[in-house]
């Protein structure tokens, strides 16, 4: 791929996720998506520059927070807003929301919102590649808080101790909800990590082909060895934990930060970055107005869509 | 007397049993962020500082074991989380230590600790924050479980669980939080293993958990207005100790019963009151107990479909006409309970 | 037919469905070792190899949600916990993860995965080495819950279980492991949902679970031989799903109904099947339900309170007696089944 | 206390752990202790060590191998045997068995058999005493296989988070019941949890003396800072997991490490220290005949004393 064609693809990723979150604070007061929604603006350069990194066949796994993850893996927009709307064509039918969004088509696979709880199940499925000779790599995507919960560290153990080809992910954005995440840890991720013999990569760009040069280097690590490696990436979370609203008013943390972060905001960089390269303000126009317009149509869909029948209830449960 | 709101009287109970016994204290997520467990721990760390109300890592497994050694050391931790379902993360402490310690030391160590979940429906939580567990947790002997419905309740009884030298798991439903009631001024308890008769009645009894209480009342309401039947709404309150008594005496009242459970069925505790009614009322029983609770599916999410996981007093009112023989009742012009106005996501 | 022991039975299934299917593995802590779980796990490690065949590190909570990630890419996992109070740290996977994944992904996703543990009582295996659990597990939506009892039972249940593409905890008691029984030497299964009429009878019908069967056969023969009774005894086999019917139409002929349960009884299967025969049987039957099992206590250590804490054939049979208003039994010279000599410890 | 009457009372705890488990050992074919027994051969310096740098109100907290705990935190010998006997007169009434023994009245809290369990409850027990400003240490005992599992890393995290004074012991053997430490554990203990931030000392001896000064050491930092510390101390585990026997003879390990540990075996190590620093042949025996004359006397009491009435199978749940 040229590096134009990487970049342009880089930011419809990234452009999409935002628009899409931004459509959601957009619809959200009506009271039509009864689901609650943790937001990824901000964190747009992390999911898009490492799913970049994988292809189609590669799995993610994620947590209550993965809109992105679903766009970046390129999931189908009209069953991801539909299953927002909590309507049949939804990827679940309305019954997983926003909280447990997957799309095993595109091998996002599943997600928890139990933190922590999908580690062990990435862990599962990479050996599972491996059982089965296949080709392909598992990336885990958890946030910070995610670290201090015992399961992480029993994941940790074992995909190291059985060379199991998983990327790990940790999306730092240094909250738990409101809790610094120097309330949290006696440790810093990286250097806690690293005795279990992973390669480490830590770093706090905003910038999603720099990202993706990383998580690239990380796949192919993980391709040639065989061997787990951990990716700590930090962001900047611009809303509140769950919900639409910005919420610096609380005081838990300082709009100082959001400033300092946003001279860097992930959309910004990678459009400056597509003009730099010499790609043209029309062009660019050109990827976001499909990106708009996909949006709005999947939006218009699931609005329109039918609910699922209640005896919908009772399907699902056993294969 | 006077009226708070659930939510009020839970804090009250808090700030009043760390005011009355230096050993209590209060920690989990989010205990001492702004919001404060929708506002139940307001207050707790500005008046008793950090060291007595904090919040911790995210590591309930550990955090719950953590209140066991304190609590065998002479302190009355309570430990809070946001959703029952973290507590799934807890079940070796709770099933295999808590439950046990004393036992094991042959009854030298006490463990006065309390555990605070909230259960059920929020708004469009899923399978992961939808449960209740109250069946789980009171199939273990060894700890005591609570699920208070009114105010009074809610202060009385965490007030008894704060005192009580044995682990007690309080489970508070999220819609509950909002409701007010009359609550005495002075100091006051409500007894652990004690029911509470909500409402008299002659033809039929129901005997209602946490939030059911709501419907029931609801739903005994209606059928009063309108086809003259007078329900007995029973509040276990406690579910273990289970005030067996009070429920049996009810049934053999009334001749029927109803539990309206906010569970699961199957080996749930609506199982439980329709073995102890069968078996105690043998005799009086007219009709057979129904059972009503949650549906047999993990919890959705989209609203339609999560209607219908839950029971209300539609479900409850239909069951009652169905034992007595009634005919439909007109439900037109009545207003259920509903959050769809009340209760705005997204938690 | 051959006979073989519970411990054969479940060997030979594993390695027979290890040979018809490759995504079929098999994890846990000890299955490797020179002891392989009491022998259930003989052989396989040379048969297969390490790759399908392994230890784990004590992590039971991870190798829990291990399996399901295996199981959703298509590998059949047959997870083993030399106890099931271990399974208590992995119980967030199970009533979180394993139960609602499938539902959660619309019904796109299958976990073909088995959880096996042993259950019940040892040798002074005390609190945390003694649980039954099926209750709990039953009582999780989207899981489903086997107790074989016979090695018959045992081989073709395993066999369906791996099958199966939903999780499938299969609970065995320790003391059936040397239990023999006969077994079709051909492959066959045994269907999940399915009772057995382990013994016809006209007078009374006792549910017997797991290792209760053993107790209450004893007991029917004691009786028939002293009082002429017929009881007949029904192995739910499967807790979850279970064969409602034929418990239903078992009680429906005889009137009566014991539940020997190998749980505590409060919110357990024990409740359920009371709750079931009340509600079904309601014309037919003479007297309430009995529910026997786990005295409300931790298990404790020393063998006399160790006795009354499991129950047994003789409290089978003072019940039946009591419920057919029978003059007591002569027991003397009757032997009941008694680990002192057949089982000695340590485990 | 002198050296000398240091190394006696070591000597003391060392040989009354070695005889008292050997006295199990002879008894215990007659069935009349009908607990599983996890014998503490082979570990004595690392408990007598530790747990005679700790007072009286120190508290102790361990799994189901803890029988040298108990013995060594000084809990009542006639006790201790009737608990294995199942008796009345036992710690717990024969509630408790082998695996669940405790004295609290010696400071020896609790002890759990789920593996790891222990390991919070000895945290909460050390915020419990820096709540309530006592003077006092907790130090919790366990295996290398505790280690693996997420509860001893959120333990690890929250006292290090909360500078808790809880000394961590890591009783090394390198085996989990019969699986070697290399097949569960991608990285070493003492490199896994330093990154937490906690003081670290690793070592291997068995002369009970050293580790007495180690532990000295490590107790002492504690009552000055406040802080966890972290001993890891290895030892050979000279019978099979549970029960009576000698197991090399099943190949998963060998002899030969026996021999060479058995080089320096607690009880000879001290022996011989004693009479090195000059004390007498006879007031050596003088010691071993008092704990023989102890055991003996135990073990007869609770050979005799009657089992609790089957009543109180229903006592001592609720308070
Ligand atoms: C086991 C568990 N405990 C608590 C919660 C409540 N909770 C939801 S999100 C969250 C914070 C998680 O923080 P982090 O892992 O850093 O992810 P982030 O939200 O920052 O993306 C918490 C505590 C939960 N969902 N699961
Ligand atoms: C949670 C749990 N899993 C498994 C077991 C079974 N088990 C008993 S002891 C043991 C080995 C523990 O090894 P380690 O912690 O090194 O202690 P050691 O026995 O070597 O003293 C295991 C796996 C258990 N008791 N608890
Ligand atoms: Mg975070
Ligand atoms: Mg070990």
């Amino acid at each position: 791929m040229t590096e134009s064609e990487l970049n342009k693809q880089l930011y419809k990723k990234i452009y999409t996720i935002r628009m899409a979150e931004e459509k959601i604070r957009e619809i959200y007061p009506l009271d039509v998506m009864k689901t609650p929604v943790h937001l990824s603006i901000g964190e747009e350069s992390v999911i898009a520059g490492v799913c970049q990194a994988l292809t189609q066949k590669d799995q993610v796994y994620g947590t209550y927070r993965s809109h992105a993850l679903f766009i970046a893996k390129e999931g189908d927009m009209d069953a991801f807003f539909a299953e927002l709307y909590g309507k049949h064509s939804g990827v679940a039918k309305g019954k997983a929301g926003s909280m447990h969004l997957s799309s095993p088509e595109s091998g996002f696979m599943a997600s928890s919102a139990v933190v922590a709880s999908i580690i062990p199940v990435a862990v599962g499925a990479a050996f599972a590649v491996k059982y089965k000779r296949e080709d392909c790599v598992v990336a885990v995507f958890f946030g910070d808080g995610a670290t201090e919960e015992g399961v992480f560290w029993e994941s940790l153990n074992v995909s190291c101790l059985k060379n199991l080809p998983i990327l790990f992910v940790c999306e730092d954005n240094e909250l738990a909800i409101h809790a610094h995440i120097s309330d949290r840890q006696a440790y810093t991720i990286p250097e806690a990590v690293k005795p279990f013999g992973i390669h480490v990569y830590s770093d706090k760009t905003t910038d999603p082909s720099e990202i993706y040069t990383i998580a690239q280097k990380a796949v192919r690590e993980i391709r040639k060895t065989g061997k787990p490696f951990f990716l700590h990436l930090k962001y900047h979370r611009y809303l509140e934990h769950v919900g639409i609203n910005e919420d610096y008013c609380h005081g838990y943390r300082c709009k100082e930060d959001y400033t300092e972060w946003y001279g860097a905001d992930p959309v910004k960089i990678q459009r400056d970055k597509l003009l730099a390269i010499g790609i043209s303000e029309g062009e660019i126009r050109s990827v976001e107005n499909a990106a708009d317009r996909s949006i709005e149509e999947s939006v218009q869909k699931a609005a329109e869509a039918p609910f699922s029948d209640t005896c919908e209830l009772f399907e699902d449960i056993y294969a | 007397m006077i009226t708070i709101t659930y939510r009020e009287a839970i804090n009250q109970a808090l700030v009043q049993e760390m005011e009355r016994d230096p050993a209590v204290f209060v920690y989990g997520l989010d205990v001492a962020d702004h919001k404060r467990i929708f506002g139940t721990t307001a207050g707790l760390v500005e008046k008793f500082g950090p060291g007595r109300c904090f919040i911790t890592p995210l590591a309930e497994d550990c955090m719950t074991g953590f209140g066991l050694g304190a609590a065998i050391n002479g302190l009355r931790p309570v430990h809070i989380h946001i959703r029952v379902d973290f507590m799934m993360l807890a079940m070796n402490q709770i099933s295999n230590m808590l439950s046990s310690c004393r036992y094991m030391s042959g009854g030298k160590l006490k463990i006065p600790m309390v555990i605070r979940a909230i259960i059920g429906r929020g708004w469009g939580q899923a399978c992961q924050h939808s449960k209740s567990m109250h069946s789980v947790f009171a199939h273990i002997p060894g700890v005591k479980v609570v699920l208070p419905t009114t105010p009074r309740d809610a202060k009385g009884l965490l007030v008894s669980a704060i005192r009580d030298n044995n682990p007690v798991i309080v489970l508070e439903h999220r819609w509950l939080y909002d409701i007010s009631g009359e609550v005495p001024e002075t100091d006051y308890t409500i007894p652990i293993g004690k029911a509470d008769i909500v409402r008299k009645g002659k033809d039929i009894t129901v005997i209602a958990v946490s939030w059911m209480n709501v419907e029931a009342v609801k739903a005994a309401d209606i059928l009063q207005q309108k086809q003259g039947i007078e329900v007995e709404i029973v509040d276990p309150r406690t579910i273990c100790p289970l005030d067996e008594e009070a429920i049996i005496s009810s049934v053999k009242k009334t001749g029927h019963c109803i539990i309206a459970d906010y569970d699961w069925l199957f080996c749930g505790f609506s199982a439980e009151i329709a073995a102890l009614v069968s078996e105690h009322c043998f005799q009086e029983i007219k009709s057979p107990v129904k059972r009503l609770g949650f549906a047999h599916t993990p919890c959705p999410t989209t609203r339609p479909l999560e209607n219908k996981f839950y029971p209300n007093a539609v479900d409850i009112i239909r069951i009652i006409e169905d034992k007595l023989d009634l005919a439909p009742t007109d439900l037109s012009g009545e207003e259920f309970y509903s959050h769809e106005n009340k209760f705005k996501g997204p938690f």
